[in-house]
């Protein structure tokens, strides 16, 4: 799956959660999310929605959890906004990190390999 | 009608899909998905596979002559279309109508390119295995 | 500017910023005797066929405004120096490691995002 | 055989018109988000090249106050159907 919404701007990234949760109570398996362009900001790890609202960083998780999902963040997308983990902030000398496991930044190639290797991709888009 | 300048018909035509096809739709400079875009199709070739690029609605104005980055200080798009040749991206189409509606004709494009009548363009996404809009 | 330096080499009396991996943090400190100085830091010594290299990174990115991935690294030096030279092999010898990042800092190119 | 998903309203005629050029034999358009705007019968003219192989989803439908307005000869799946139209399409592709 390739998320380009960003979360609460859009509705994509809302849809595209519910949609895979969908696709894994039919019992497939969702391999990869691939947060791109502003679906970058659905990894920040400094989210905080009001309580009665969706939480779209539970959702996330709990895929990677309950299915291991990978949670990708394009990383050239990401640290242009903003969305750092620990390791990107020592190479870029900055003093906070705002992205933590069980997302991972990383290539586009990624998406291109994800791509390749599974039989469905479905985009979410702003 | 299929109209080709520069580049020969055998490597522009629409029966020699490539492994992936990303389209674009968006003008430059005005948001990233054209750049977004873009940079996915030249890490999909610097990883050895052969990219196509479809150039639709106001994607197309990606390939005007004249751009800069000027008083915008904002890098463009058109180095990384003069850089495709580079990672041995070869295959560009566009939409004739989408080029017809802007007033643009295809030989005043920066690149050759093979412009293509709509029931081509469907053809063409079916022959992909593999296609990302942007 | 929002790069930070980490540290500062002295090149001819000047000072040049380097962010933490060691890549310029202004492009426009790039001058021969930098990418000198910038080889001497990681205990390498340029000679001319690193500096042929090197030109085909700098022109690349006057063409292109982008640092090329090693397959277009690859071409390009195909292009000005031959078969001979214009293959990845010659190009790892060269710059052991990954050469597409270690000339691109080099030659004074924006550092790679890790994009690959 | 393309699923291609479209979350624009008809107004937003560009992303029909592009749509169009693409859209194949045996393709499929599901309407979500604000593209379920063009299943209604004032959205026909967007939807017309696409007669009988359009779907809207119902959930964007229902929060949208739109559930009783869907044109007849639009078909309103809910999110299994979504999944399902994924299940019966190789390849989707997202217009935006």
């Amino acid at each position: 799956m390739l998320v380009h919404a960003a979360p609460y701007s859009q509705q994509g990234a809302l849809s595209a959660l519910r949609f895979a949760n969908a696709v894994v109570e039919r019992g497939h398996r969702l391999s990869t999310v691939f947060f791109y362009h502003d679906g970058v900001h659905n990894a920040s790890a400094l989210m905080s929605p009001p309580q009665d609202e969706v939480q779209l960083a539970d959702g996330w998780k709990r895929l990677h959890r309950e299915g291991g999902t990978q949670l990708l963040v394009c990383i050239a997308a990401g640290l242009r906004r903003g969305l750092v983990d620990t390791g990107e902030a020592a190479r870029h000398g900055l003093n906070s990190h705002s992205v933590e496991p069980p997302f991972e930044l990383t290539g586009v190639g990624q998406l291109v390999d994800a791509m390749l290797e599974n039989d469905r991709l479905i985009t979410f888009a702003p | 009608m299929n109209s080709t300048s520069g580049i020969s018909p055998a490597t522009t035509a629409i029966d020699a899909p490539q492994d992936l096809l990303i389209v674009l739709r968006h003008a430059p400079h005005g948001s990233s998905w054209l750049r977004e875009g873009l940079d996915v199709a030249l890490v999909a070739a610097a990883f050895g596979k052969r990219v196509g690029l479809l150039f639709q609605g106001d994607g197309v104005f990606a390939l005007l002559q004249g751009q800069s980055s000027g008083p915008l200080a904002q890098k463009g798009t058109h180095p990384q279309l003069a850089m495709l040749e580079m990672y041995d991206i070869e295959h560009l189409w566009v939409s004739e109508a989408a080029l017809a509606a802007r007033g643009l004709p295809v030989d005043s494009l920066m690149l050759p390119v093979t412009s293509l009548e709509a029931s081509r363009i469907a053809r063409l996404m079916h022959s992909h295995p593999h296609t990302l809009i942007f | 500017m929002a790069i930070n330096t980490a540290r500062v080499l002295n090149v001819e009396g000047r000072s040049v910023a380097l962010d933490p991996e060691g890549y310029l943090v202004s492009l426009d400190d790039w001058s021969p005797a930098v990418a000198e100085a910038l080889a001497a830091d990681d205990d390498r010594q340029l000679t001319a066929e690193h500096w042929e290299v090197i030109e085909v990174l700098r022109d690349f990115y006057r063409r292109f405004e982008a640092a090329p991935a090693m397959r277009p690294l690859v071409k390009a030096v195909r292009q000005a120096l031959g078969e001979e030279k214009g293959n990845s092999l010659y190009l790892m010898r060269l710059f052991p490691e990954s050469p597409a990042k270690v000339a691109a800092r080099l030659a004074g190119l924006p550092k790679p995002t890790n994009c690959l | 055989m393309t699923l291609h998903l479209l979350n624009r309203s008809p107004q937003s005629e560009g992303v029909y018109r592009d749509l169009r050029e693409a859209f194949g034999d045996g393709d499929h358009l599901l309407l979500i988000e604000d593209g379920c705007y063009a299943a209604l019968s004032s959205g026909r003219d967007a939807v017309a090249a696409f007669a009988g192989r359009v779907s809207v989803l119902k959930e964007d439908l229902v929060s949208r106050g739109l559930e009783g307005r869907v044109d007849g000869a639009i078909e309103v799946v809910d999110m299994q159907g979504f999944v399902d139209l994924t299940e019966i399409h190789q390849r989707s592709v997202s217009w935006f």
